[in-house]
């Protein structure tokens, strides 16, 4: 049997999303943020999405293009004051907004592609942010559990592929798209440049190919 | 009259088998293999889209290695040297279990003491034996998609398919294909049901070796050997 | 009477006044640098025992990057082009927030909007106001093994340095230092006591503008300006 | 102040061991054992050592040669068959042995390495490995609760080290190695080169300096 191609177009990566579905989107302040996949999602109009991701770009760019597209309802992240419409949405109750404080967002995401259901963490214990979660003393603090996050689709963005999928980031643009490969039952990756399966040195492959379903090469380049 | 085969005759026949499976799924497929015959079965892998996982930290296993070609970093599981496949990666065990708990690897092939009837599996610890380990068996058996048991029939003559396991469980019902050098069952039914069996020994004679039942597959045939 | 700094004044005499301290420790130091002022503090670390962390994924951080130095894939956790170090890393969102959650980050330097004399610091959200965002505040208050926090010490006049926080909490008893355009406290015995001072204000006027109570150290200095 | 210099000897990075405490020892099946770290053990002599790792290397072997020098009281692992002299002294009563599923030591030594007290697990549940552990449904699913696995030292071996610490691997070497470099509190690692800090690829570190102690560069080399 030949070899099951991932490289697709981004239309084609998601034509599969559909209305309701929750999305991962990797970047953080609009690095490592997958803009033509955004795009592509924009352009898909699923609606009632829930978006998980650091942070919603600023207005009307990046991940703010959804906002203003309508196709949000919920969002799940750390940091909106960045985007002024997410915090106005918000208060104006148009769409819902959990805070998550960031290293338990990245965790619980790992969590998901790691088959853990559920971890404790002290981040949050005690504010309004870890209210209503279960506590429980460990060597006497108290700690938040946290359950997985999962997604059906997670959108990032990556530095190179290679034909099978196997990524590579570029500095400070990593930050939540490998934990995100992992977490979501389909992944698209963007990149900027595609390679053969061999090219990548395999000591040094961040996200392995097994959490990638499909590859977009970024057409401006 | 029932075949005595050579040990390297039945773990060859049973790795055959196993490939067989794998080499048929038609999408990507991440496919573990355990110490021992398991490990035979990644010289017949011909599926592009199949991909070796060894939990001690390589995916993408090529051939056993020859003498030459071994290096002395790079093994499977079973301690044995390994040739790289291209797009292969490294990665620590955390991870590499991160694979198998998460439910990234699809097919699992193990090496067993005993399978019974309900699809239980024991291959963990033989009481006050020689066998003091449990590995990433107890990982595997709950993570992978689709467990495949690849064990001889018997041992010193006794079925090791019984209908009630006697040794120490490693997971329950988890059992989803057995094959040994004389049988290929599937529990996807929740209890054993012969797929396929070797042209050089009768049904019948496979009942005398097996000590659970098992149902026989309508389009049941015949085994590579 | 009090100075009116400019907002670089401010930031700069604060973030100087915070690399000194970083600067004399005497072991190995992990440092994270939040938005905001903290991330100004870079500038000034002369210790080559000190690495600065940014959450978004980098361990060694060299200054800010000039324009010509830039590049468009390298920030910190501000948004702010950075350069890098010698032998800096790259991390993903995991292990950035493994390293805080697990007590590697020996200082994290934060901004707030207000702390109060039980050590109780406010920072991640104004009521129906434009701040919403927790980010990696909640993690860092209880994770870092020391928090320094770094903010100017009047809004609109009035003092940030409260009896009570009038905002919701991030986290509780998590400040060890505050260090303000004014003044530099230790919250060391639970409550806060004055380490230094600026020299172009007298200690009434710094307690006119400090709604909390706080005992004066023996060994109190000037701050650098 | 000067950069601390983290290269020592084997015996220098050893002389803190004592009697009692907790070491992992990273390596599977031979491959990634530190040898000159385990040698250096040995002429230390520390007793009622409680080692955690893979598996025991051989017979007089790897970590065999605690085993035979009386050094160890305990063993946290997952494979023991491979040195039977383990499974004799195990059943004489002459050790503890706790087995536990190999990917639930990986991921309880990460655990500990990123503040984590506990999560839940569904290997073991209902066998006997998992007699006495908590457990809980998720999903319909039962779980065991497990607990980080922290220990006072680490012994691992890595391919390359810069000056500061950084690590690279060498293949299947790597295995137990990056967590167990989290898991303690003080890590020493056993590197076949010493680099510059900046010569190694800050997109490839696997374990960053911040995990190691001492580096100690293999003397045969």
């Amino acid at each position: 049997m030949e070899r099951i191609d991932k490289i697709k177009s981004a239309a084609e990566a998601l034509a599969c999303v559909v209305d309701g579905q929750s999305v991962m989107v990797g970047g953080f302040g609009m690095r490592g943020t997958p803009n033509t996949l955004i795009d592509a999602l924009v352009a898909n109009g699923a609606r009632e999405l829930t978006i998980i991701s650091n942070d919603l770009g600023s207005p009307g760019i990046g991940l703010g293009k959804l906002l203003r597209n309508k196709q949000v309802k919920r969002l799940i992240g750390t940091y909106y004051t960045w985007n002024e419409e997410v915090v106005n949405a918000f208060q104006k109750g148009e769409i819902d907004v959990e805070l998550v404080p960031q290293g338990t967002l990245a965790e619980s995401i790992r969590a998901a592609g790691y088959g853990i259901p559920a971890y404790y963490a002290l981040a949050s214990a005690g504010t309004e942010l870890g209210e209503g979660k279960e506590t429980r003393e460990f060597d006497g603090r108290t700690y938040v559990m946290e359950r997985a996050i999962h997604a059906d689709i997670a959108l990032i963005q990556a530095y190179k592929a290679d034909r099978i999928g196997n990524l590579v980031y570029c500095k400070t643009a990593r930050n939540f798209n490998p934990p995100m490969a992992m977490g979501a039952r389909y992944t698209v990756a963007l990149v900027d440049e595609i390679v053969e399966p061999g090219e990548l040195d395999p000591e040094c492959v961040v996200t392995p190919h097994v959490f990638v379903q499909a590859i977009v090469k970024e057409s401006a380049l | 009259m029932i075949p005595e085969l050579s040990k390297d005759a039945v773990s060859n026949r049973i790795a055959r088998n196993v490939a067989k499976i794998i080499n048929a799924t038609t999408d990507t497929c991440l496919v573990n293999l355990g110490i021992g015959i398991p490990s035979l079965v990644a010289n017949f892998i011909t599926n592009k889209n199949v991909y070796l996982h060894a939990e001690n930290g390589i995916v993408g296993i090529g051939a056993l290695a020859t003498e030459e070609q071994a290096h002395p970093m790079l093994i499977n599981a079973g301690r044995q040297p390994i040739c790289e496949a291209p797009g292969c990666f490294y990665t620590d065990s955390t991870l590499s279990f991160g694979l198998i708990r998460g439910g990234h690897v699809d097919i699992t092939v193990l090496g067993a003491l005993e399978v019974d009837q309900d699809g239980n599996i024991a291959n963990w610890i033989i009481p006050n034996g020689k066998q003091l380990g449990v590995g990433g068996a107890m990982d595997l058996v709950v993570g992978a998609n689709e467990v495949i048991v690849a064990m001889g029939h018997t041992v010193k003559g006794k079925s090791r398919l019984l209908k009630t396991c006697t040794l120490p469980i490693t997971g329950f019902a988890e059992v989803d294909v057995l094959v040994t050098e004389f049988a290929v069952f599937s529990f996807a039914g929740g209890s054993p049901e012969l797929q396929d069996f070797a042209p050089d020994i009768t049904l019948d004679e496979l009942r005398s070796i097996t000590e659970f039942s098992f149902a026989v597959s309508p389009s049941c045939g015949a085994m590579m050997v």
